[in-house]
Parts: C-alpha cells; structure tokens; sequence
C-alpha cells in the first residue's frame, strides 16, 4: 500500500440541516445507527493505507473532536503521523471560518509542509460511501496526472431534486482517456451527468505550490477559482476516476433522512459495510433486547436498544428504548432517545437524548419529516 | 527497566486447561475465549472486574491454543489495559536458560511466573479462574483480606445443596475462618462453594509455591495441594461471602443456562450497568436488521446480524444471519453462524462460523443441549439430536458412510 | 472474531536463540533486549524499520527469557504498534490439542506460527533477525520483489574480504541472481554477504516450511535447510543490495565498536533523522546532571544521568552515575550502573545495574574489551582484565576464594 | 489505593510571566529541562491512584492540550474514566475566562455528576513538588475532616519576595489537633507562617453542594467566598495537612528563573525526580553529545542537545545545540534552540526555537533576566 495523506475539509453549520448542524458540524452528524457521516471517509482513507489524516475544523467542532478523540478506533493515535486535528484558530490569520476550502488549506500550509507523504487525498466530509483509493491513485500514477478527481455519474441516489441550486456541485466532461477536459461549476442545468464527489488526488508539494498561488492572488473556492481555470487552459493535468457504487451526499433534512432509509436495502447495506470495514467511536453496550410484545418490520436496530413496542421502516441508534404499546414508523431515531409507553411517532427525526412522553404523538410528512433537537423531553 | 512501579495487588488468571466438560466448544478455542451473552467471551467477566476494581496489571497464564487469546487480548485496550505501567500480559511458559517445561498444575503455573509477578513488588497476590460469569469488586474484597490479616481469602458462595458435591466446599466456623477444605465432596457439610477467586498475602503463597515445588508428589495445584498444606499448618484462612450472581459455564448446560438467564425479565444478570460495565472487544460490523416477514420474541440481537425469520427466546451473537422461513428457538447462535431457510434450532447451541443449511434440524423441544462445533457447515436436511455435539469431522464421516 | 483485514506483508522478527557470543550479556535478557546507543535496545532496530517502513503486523519469535522481552514491547505503543488492526505480538511456542513443541530452528519457529501469518492472508514474509543495528527501509526492497517476481529475496551488503568468511555468502550472477549461497566458506568466492533480512512469496515459504518439517533430517534452519532446499530446485532467489550501516552486534567486540561508531564526527550511523526515526521505550527520569567538577569529552550522555568525574570517548546509558574523580574512558555504560568516587574504567562494558565500587579498575587502555555482566557488584579496590568476563556469580567465587 | 479523582484548576495567561505565557497558561510552561508545570501535579494525582483527572481551561489553552494529548504517558488514556480536558466555551454560561474557581468548577458540574469517585482534589496548576497525597488521604479519613486543605511552611523555597501582595495567598492558623482555626488571604503582613497550596481534598458530593450553594449566592472565589466563611463559623469541619518537601510556585519570572536553578541542587532533584515518578510528554530524541572543545559544568542537560561551547549553571531543554566557541552562564534555553558559534549568553532565558546568530551577546542581570520570545532570531 502507498502511504498517502489525507485531509478531510469540514463544513461549517449548514442551514438546510436545520436543528441537527446547530450544535455540530455536518460532519459528526449521526448517521446509520451508530456512525457520524465522517467515520465513511475517514474510514476509507485508513482503508486505502493513509496514516497521516488531517481534519480541517470550523466553527462548531466540539462533537466532531470529542467523537475523533486520540484516533483510536481508526488506527490514527500514533504519535509521528495520526490524526491531526486542525481547528483554525490556531493561526493567527482566520477568526474561526474559512471563506473557502483554499482558505483552510492555506492556514494549515505548516501541517502540509511537516507531513512526508508524496500524495495527499483532499476530500470534503459529506459524502456517505465505501470505496478504496486504492485503484484511484493506480491510475493516477499510470496516467501522470497532477490531479485526479473522483466522480460518478447522477443517480437518485447522489442528487438531491433541486440541491444543485442550493449546494455548489461541480460537473466534469471526462474524455475517453480519463482527462477531464471541461468543467461547470454549480450551473442551473448541467450540461454533464458526472458530478464531482469533492475528492481529490494530488502530490502534496505541487498541492502546497498550488494553493500557495492561488490564495496569494486573493482566491478561495477551490473548484472556482483553481480547478476550473487550470482545466479550461490546460495549465494542469486534470483527470476523472469514475466510482460506480452507492454515495450519498448529506446536505439537507430530506437528504439526511433518506440516506439512512436507503440503509433498509439490502443491496445498500452491503456496499456500505461489507466492501471494507467502517470504523467509529466505540461504546459499550449489551446487545438490543426485544422484549414480549415487540413487533419489528424492516428496520436497523443497535445495540443498547429495549423494543417492546412496533417499529417498521425506522433506523434505531445506540441505547433507544420504545415502550410497551407504542408504535414507531418511518422514522430515525438517535442514540438514548427514550420513546415512552403508547408513543405514536411517523416520519419524524429524533437527536440525541430525546424523551417522548407516554401517550405523545407527533405525525410528519415523508417529504417534510419532523425534527427535535437533543435532549428535548415532549 | 527497572523503573516498574509498586503495586498493592495485582492479578493472575488460569486460563489454562481444555477445558474438556465444554467439548467440542473447546475444541480449537482455549476455554476463556468462549463467546458468551450476544458479544462477550468468558474472559472478559475477570477482566472488566479487574478493571473496574483498580487492578491494573493481570498476568493471563495459558499454554493451550493463546492465539485466538493473544489476538482477542491485543493491546488490552477494550479494558482500560493498555498501560505504560501495568495492562495484561499473556504468559505462556518459556524457556529460562538451558530448559523449559510446560506448567504442570494451577499453582505451578503461578510459580513458573514468580518473576513476572516480583516485578510490581506486591503485597497481595489475586488469583482468578477463568470459567466463570460474575461481576465482583474485588477491592472490597481485598479490603476485607487486609482488614483480618488473613494469609489467604477464598470468596465462596452459598449453592443449593443437592449440586454442593460437584463444588470446592469450604466449612467454615462462626467467624469465617476455613476449618476444612473438601474439593467435591461426596456428602457435603456446607454448601459453600469455592468461586476460584483467592487473595494471597504474596510472601505467604511464594513460600508455599516454593515448597510445593520440591515435593515431587505433588500435582502442583491450588486445591488439592497448596491449600491443604496451608490448612495443614494452621494458616488464616478466611473466607469471603459473595451474593451476587455467579455462575460456572463448565458445562454446555450451564454456558447455555447462563446465556438464558441474561433474557428473564428483571435479568438474572444485569450487563448494562453503568456503575460496572462489562467491556468486550467490539466487531466492526453495523446495526442488526429485522426484515419485513422476521418475528422476534424475547431475544437478545447483537450488531450486524440479518434476521428474517422466527427467533424465539434466543441470544444471537454479532453477524449471525437467520434467513426466511427459518426458526431459531430457546438457543445460542454464535457470532458469524448462519441459519438458512426453513432450518429448525431449538434447545442448541451453535458456534462459531457454522452453517445450518436449508431444512436441518438441530435440536428438540424437550431434551439435552444439542451442539453444533464452530466452523461446521451442516449438509441440507442434517439432522443433530437433542444432546448431540457434532463437528465438522462428523460431518465428513456422514458422508463418507452415506457413500 | 474473523474480522482481520488483510496484509499485503507482514513481518516475523526471530528474537530466538542465546546468543553465546555475547557471553554474560545474554545471560538474565534474551539478544534483543540488549541495550545500545545510550537509550535503545537491539529491537529498536528492526521495529523502528518496520514501522516507518509501514509493515504493522510484527510477530517476535521468541522462547528464551521472554519476560524482558515482553515487558520492554508492552502493548507496542513505543514504536506505533498498539493497533486494533495489527500490532505487535510476542510469539513463545504453545501448546495444540493434547502437545506441544519448543521451537527447533527458525524455520521451524516460523512453522509453528503459520496459522498466525494466515491470519491476515499476507502475500508476503518479512523474515527479519534481531542481532543486527541498521535503517533499512524495507518497503523498498518488497518493491524489488514484487517488481522481479522472485520467490525470495535476500538483502545482501559487502563486508571486507578478510571477514566474509565468518557470514552467509551470497553468489550471484549479473542480474543478482543467487546462483549459490555458502553459510561461513572457509575460501569465499564473494563478499556478499546477507544481512538476516528476507523476503518470502508467502505460498512459497508456507509450502517449503510443510516439506521441511515432514524432513526428519533437518535441522529446520532457514540457512541450513530451507534456502538450500531452494536453490537446489531452482526457485528465484534475488539479492537485494543495501549500502547502509549495518553492523552485526553478535559478539562483545562487535557490540562495543558499533556503540563508538556513535561518537564520529560525522556519526558512522545517524540516529537523530526525522525522516526515520528510532523509536524506543522511554525510561521516567530527568535530564542529566554535570556536575562542577566533571569533565566530559567526545561521549554521549542520555537523561537520568549524574556526572561528577571524567568520561572520555564513552556512551553512558540513562541513569548511570560517575561519581567524582572516577574515569570512563572508551567504554559503553550500560542503565543504572554506577561508577563510584576514584573507580577507573576503560575499553570496557559495564552491564546494567552494575557498582563499580571505589578503587576498581576494569579494563586496560590496550586490550580487549572487558565485560562486568548485569547486577554486579563489583568490591572495592576489585580488578577486571582486559578481555575478561565478570558476573555475580563470579565475585561472589572470589569473595570465597579470598577466605 | 483510593480511587480518587483529581481537578485541576489552570489560571489565565499571567502578565508577571510576561512573553513566557502570551501564548500558553501557565500550566504549560516548559520547566526542568523536559517537563511542563502541569506534569507534577498530574503526576502526583496519578502516583495517588487518581484516574480520573479533569483539567479546567481557559483562554490560551492550546499548547497545554498540544501536551497532555490523549493522557496516554500518563496511563490516563482510558475510555472510562481517564483525562477530561474541561474548555470553557464547551459551556454556555461562560464565554473564554472564569471569575474564580468557584466559577470554573460550576461550569464542570456536569462532569463532576457524571464521575463515579468518592473523594475529589482540586488543586491548582503551578506549583512544582513532588508527593503522594495518599497520607493526606488517610487522614482526611481519620480525622472526618468534610475538607481538608495542603499547606507548608514558609520558606525561600515556596515564597517570592513581595509575591504575596501581587498574588492570592492564603496562610493558615492549624491547632494541635490538625484543624484549622483561621485563615487569612491575601494579607499585607501575614500572622501565620502557614501557606496554603491551594490543594483541597473533599468528598465529591459535598463540593458540588458548596459549589453549588456559594455560586448561587453570586460568590467566585474559593478561598474568600467558600473556605474561609466556612472555617470562621466552623460551619464545616476543615483540617490542613502539611507538607514538608520542597515546593516552588511559578508565578513570576524571577520565580521561575530559581525554580529551573534550584534543580541544579543535587537535594531539590533528588526530592522531585526520585520520590515519585514524574511522566511528561515523550518525544524521542538521541541522548545528548558532547563533541570536543565542550566544557560543562554544574548544569542539566536533557536528551537530543548538541555541545560544543561551554554552559555552567544552566538548564538545557531537549534539542537545544551550542556551537563551537560559545559560552552560555546561568541561562534556561528551551527546546530547539540554537546557539551558534562565539556567543555570549548570562542570565538569560530563552523560549522555544530562539536562535542565536554567531558572535551573538546578551547578558542580562540575575534579578531581571532577559526572556526572549519563542521562534525568534537574533
């Protein structure tokens, strides 16, 4: 395996998340049962042989860095490499959030300089899959690329309706040898079907001379204002690497909750766990117990979970109880939320901690699904 | 090298033997190893203890297959163990100079690793087995030990009585003190059973293990040599009363029965408790699923299993995988089995890795344990009796007969 | 419990044997622990290699005084090893089934732990020994090999003519083709020699070791046996040529010239590079004190140390203390010895947790290297030769004698 | 051993310390040629058999995390239990800087419910010994004391001239039977001679009782507000237990120039590194050389130093190289500084990464030594 370098941008609060990104960064959003959505990159980066991981942080990054730690569960707590955890008040020219992703790497130009590794993998951090690298940086070096960027091809399953107005997306035209030869970036209609997975390959010194000339001529965006020039004048080379599996961005309520509905498929459960281990923050918790009286349909469960009430088509995190007589349906639930006796609950999104009250009832709409924030008691 | 610290006490665990009354459980994993309770082995019972406790240093003695140990201890991290001044050491036996030998008993064991343990220059010296399921502060105990000055203190348990002889019987006077030792008497004068769990004040039992090394007719172990000779010399003994849960998982019954226990409601056997988690080394696997057409009834379902079809009053270990139409009763799955369509388990347990194809049968409604030995594969139709254990060498004598 | 990832090469360092050449040194540590440079121990060496080298699955092979051993790699955290996934493993023979077997060469040694290589379905078999001081990175050569497609590769490095005799030589053709390999020739046709560093294509090594082993006539010895076995049916064996230090400290001589190759200016071997560092366990204590009167020249002096007297042209290990008007000169002080008030020392190694009482000298400024083996007290006014080898055992001979 | 749980209590970056702390507490101020402050009373809570350790941060608390990391040389990596760092901004009540520790412990009560330890220290974070509180412990237990309070005698050692005006002290009167009768802080002319090491042992329930009564009441201080109302109308039962080792607060430049000098006394190093085992932060380096031409005296010398000139009653931190010709005098150079040929270095105290160019000189008095600032050259 190449020893390669990895460093994972975190966003700031995203608005579209609503009360699940006020307290936290997207990435250490819960997600799957027991998982953030930034265990599957970090995961496949430790998977694809990187044992320097840096994560970039903003504003809101308490529960990312407490749910991270030493880098244990990961294999990242040695003491030369590891996990770096990059908050950006350390330096003394950001005040807290970085303008773009440019910004975030400028400030970190130290880490950069100080890590060994020859190629670095710069990737964002809400993106859900498993995939190895490994393939990737092949054709990178089969190629004599300066950059390979990671992409696949619009799916139900990575788009959003509507989110490419809201988000930045980049769409790439990708020539038969793999260059990519054109690239829009965020247009109303897109004139490509291979939309870029914010993932990106490059020598960790040619990265450094990069963003060091694009940020001195006052750039940020990273897709703006350095990809998409360098491509339109061949100023790099800039190659495509199509992954085909399942990937599912979190930018919004709608997204979020179904990326963990998509986990009641089969098919979606193998790819995402059974392709390469997914590593995260370890608790100790006895197996779920389902006690008489239970009726459970279609729906992923964790451990520490007391059922004796109905749950269909739910994702139920670590230490959930459901009461005697309740009925849970279409519906994420996080860890420790406490649903009491003759609860009726449908398409609705629990943070952490939440108790609901016997005989409560709160009804959402699949396209609309009601949220409560952490450790609210209703 | 020498700027090890001092403990008070530390730990030493038996994790020997074959442990020959769980059969074909044992066959290729060593005892304390066994799973237990949806994701746990045995051993993590004395260990978590230690841990909660404050016993940081526990020397895991063993020579028998320590790799599936080795590898499940790692690091000791899962219990806290990872520590620059103490954590868990596996100790086989090892060659000094010229020569080496295998640990002939128990107490030979901890002789063989007197230089492991003068390392930490103990004042007492906490020997545990490693078969039994329990949760035990053992500095409570150890307070107790210091606080009567006794040389040893053996924690007991009362037992119903019409099981006392098949257990280490200890008959005690008004204050605690042992009188007489019976190791598995035939008509039992107290039902107070020996849990495996000894303190030593350490230059007491050095001297002893000194002494029991030279005698050439001994077998070298705690029960029937060293605390005789003890008792012999009139030494203190105390014992210590524990009314917690505690059960020995020797036998196939009673591994079944302990798993059975965690599913009563209250549980015999709590495990989520805040106050003394039980720590285990977890899989990396995802939440279980319940299919659409599963039914479950009064179970325990670790991460990452696939239940589509009937459990009823079972423990399922993680990645255990129950396909449609299949029904899983009043059993033990352990970790990675999978049970395919139609298949019928009641009153079993099935270990590691195996296969129970479409249509078998293994077990019956009424009638002993049956057990299925890991990484058996059953053909389609395989029928296992109520009582049997079958492994995979039985599996290829079937067929070779049916040819 | 199958839930390892897959390696694409894993190593297994054989920490084995006695080895007598270093006389009394090995006497209470296995070779690997033995100290060098100030704060190190020989297996620094090759973990610290494996681990920059990205190889994070260490197996050591070891049945002789492992204790040491298995106490300084702890829970591998010195040398980033303390992984869920990987790690380092210390590996004394064990017990199967009902036998059990000490190990009786290093192929054998290997033999026995297959099933721990499977494990992690390696491609391929770092086979490293523990006697030798050098930075290889070892990443590098597995590339060689899988780029040639050999079947082994074996690192080799020149030595001077006058000593090839006295290693295992390696004849090769232009392509580095190993047309011929001679353990010790008396007339060696190359200077080749290798370097105790191996690559193994893993199906090929595994299906060696299982006919070697059938062999009753072997001495199950990799250089004895396996390889020639090799050669002689014609596999691919490639040398791989490596130019760095690399210095074999197999005998006493050898050890102490390897500690001054420390002290040139420049280094002979350069143990401060970031790029590749050495790891090693360290021990709790301060930095080192020199005191009013001392006088320090061309040495190194690691923490914990007190200076008072003169050291000249030496490596004191942490914790030593000279005291004053005592001399060190061209010698390797090894932790926690002490130097008393007017002692003179030279061309010497003195072991760890030595005295070295007022008025001893040991040692002669022209001679060979005198050795004051690990916890002696050495008497007063006591004389160690040139060349001569003193331990507990002998002062206490001569304490007898004297009356 | 007593399963305790310690808190340590870290003070805002001090203008006495002056360029020393401006970017780091207190606590992380590197002393002893390899060790920060904070490593000895961390030490001493877990020689004690405390593992559980919260530090309470404030402002400026970077480099402290940078050192403690995950706890782990401090065998305080655990899942359970283990180090807590305790930043301010984790909370909502506070915003950077606590009033008191009164303040600072209020804002933690979550985490000091959460523990599980019967007994609790809280002690501050610059005072430099080396003890086991276990006998302070037994007598806590014996005495029935509800607090029991460390103090020493006044001595050179422990006392800066005129630091008692400049600085909250506290001096105790301690009867015969070991309790304390009156306390007096922060007095012009003190009428005891016993000063308190601001280290209390108290149950833990108890102390969120106190804490929780005198914030309630708008009190902050602990000393002013809580210990001495409490012993003037003996409301609680408060005991001191004294120490009688060497003790160094760090709390002035003056202070911390003699406490790094007093370690060239064969008795301070043998009462601070051999009582107790002391762990820092490990970083591995090669032990020191002596290259010829060197001449050192009286001086401690720490792993990974490079010498060619000559030092005398100095400390050398890890790293540091002093070049051909140079001569450095009762001077503290921190790690990774870099004296180059012929220079002339007294009464000096230099941060991390200074260099020094050749022919360099600065002398400065033994009373005012001249500190220059991290990562500078000169």
């Amino acid at each position: 395996m190449k020893d390669i370098m990895g460093i994972i941008f975190t966003t700031k609060d995203d608005l579209s998340l609503r009360e699940l990104t006020s307290a936290r960064a997207v990435a250490a959003l819960p997600v799957a049962g027991r998982y953030r959505i930034v265990d599957f990159v970090l995961s496949n980066l430790v998977n694809s042989g990187a044992r320097n991981v840096g994560v970039i942080m903003q504003r809101n990054y308490h529960s990312l860095m407490d749910h991270l730690g030493s880098g244990k569960e990961w294999d990242l707590h040695t003491r030369n490499n590891g996990l770096f955890i990059l908050p950006p008040f350390l330096t003394q020219e950001n005040g807290g959030e970085y303008a773009g992703v440019l910004d975030g790497l400028r400030a970190n130009f130290d880490y950069l300089r100080r890590s060994r590794q020859e190629l670095a993998i710069v990737t964002g951090s809400n993106m859900v899959f498993n995939m190895s690298f490994e393939p990737m940086i092949r054709q990178h070096e089969k190629t004599g690329a300066d950059i390979t960027m990671l992409y696949t091809k619009v799916r139900a399953s990575n788009m959003e309706l509507g989110s490419a107005q809201k988000h930045a997306h980049a769409f790439l035209n990708v020539a038969e040898d793999g260059r990519v030869v054109d690239m829009e970036v965020n247009p109303n209609a897109a004139s490509y079907n291979n939309i870029s997975m914010n993932v990106l390959l490059v020598k960790r010194t040619l990265l450094i001379h990069l963003v060091d000339g694009a940020t001195a001529h006052g750039a940020h965006d990273l897709d703006r204002d350095l990809l998409q020039p360098s491509i339109k004048c061949c100023s790099l080379k800039v190659y495509g690497y199509e992954f085909d599996g399942y990937c599912r961005p979190v930018e919004t309520i709608r997204g979020y909750f179904r990326c963990n509905m998509d986990l009641l498929d089969l098919g979606v459960r193998r790819e995402l766990f059974k392709t390469m281990p997914v590593y995260t923050k370890i608790r100790d918790e006895v197996p779920a117990i389902y006690r008489s009286g239970n009726s459970v349909k279609n729906s992923l469960v964790a451990d520490g979970c007391v059922i004796e009430g109905s749950v269909e088509n739910c994702v139920l995190f670590r230490g959930v109880r459901i009461g005697r007589g309740s009925s849970v349906k279409n519906s994420i639930i996080m860890q420790d939320s406490n649903i009491e006796e003759f609860v009726e609950l449908e398409n609705v999104i629990l943070d952490k901690a939440v108790t609901i009250r016997s005989h409560g009832r709160l009804i959402g709409q699949m396209q609309y699904p009601i949220v409560i924030g952490k450790n609210v008691t209703l | 090298m020498n700027d090890m610290r001092k403990k008070s006490c530390i730990a030493m665990l038996l994790a020997g033997g074959q442990g020959s009354r769980l059969g074909l459980l044992t066959k290729v994993v060593a005892k304390p190893a066994v799973p237990f309770g949806g994701k746990y082995r045995i051993i993590d019972f004395p260990l978590s203890n230690c841990a909660n406790s404050g016993i940081d240093v526990v020397g895991v003695l063993t020579q028998y297959q320590p790799l599936e140990l080795n590898r499940y201890i790692g690091s000791g991290a899962p219990w806290d163990l990872d520590l620059t001044n103490g954590g868990v050491f596996v100790l086989p036996p090892y060659m000094k100079a010229k020569s080496g030998e295998w640990y002939r008993g128990t107490a030979n064991a901890i002789h063989q690793n007197v230089s492991f343990i003068e390392q930490y220059d103990p004042d007492y010296v906490l020997v545990l087995s490693g078969d039994h399921i329990y949760k035990m502060d053992y500095n409570k105990m150890l307070a107790s030990h210091i606080e009567t000055g006794a040389d040893i203190t053996i924690a007991v348990r009362p037992v119903p009585w019409e099981v006392a002889s098949s257990f280490g019987i200890m008959n005690v006077d008004p204050e605690n003190t042992i009188v007489e030792f019976e190791e598995k008497p035939k008509l039992p004068k107290s039902n107070l059973a020996s849990m495996g769990v000894y303190i030593f004040t350490w230059p007491v039992l050095k001297s002893y293990l000194d002494k029991d090394a030279c005698d050439p007719a001994s077998k070298n172990d705690f029960g029937k040599n060293v605390i005789p000779a003890m008792l012999h010399d009139r030494l203190k003994l105390k014992a210590y009363a524990f009314d917690g849960y505690w059960k020995d998982v020797g036998t196939i019954e009673s591994l079944w029965e302990a798993n059975m226990d965690l599913l009563k409601i209250p549980p015999e056997f709590n495990l989520s408790d805040a106050r003394w988690p039980i720590y285990a080394r977890s899989p990396v696997l995802p939440p279980h699923f319940i299919g659409q057409r599963a039914s479950i009834e009064h179970s325990m379902i670790a991460e990452g299993c696939e239940v589509n079809g009937t459990v009823r009053k079972s423990v399922l270990f993680y990645g255990v995988e129950v396909e449609k139409d299949a029904l899983v009763e009043d059993s033990v799955i352990m970790p990675y089995a999978r049970i395919e369509a139609g298949a019928v388990v009641r009153r079993a347990i099935v270990a590691e890795n195996c296969v129970v194809s479409a249509g078998c049968v293994v077990g019956e409604a009424n009638g002993d344990i049956a057990l299925v030995g890991q990484d058996t594969a059953l053909p389609e139709g395989c029928r296992v009796l109520a009582g049997e254990q079958v492994d995979r060498l039985d599996v290829a004598r079937r067929r070779h007969d049916a040819k």
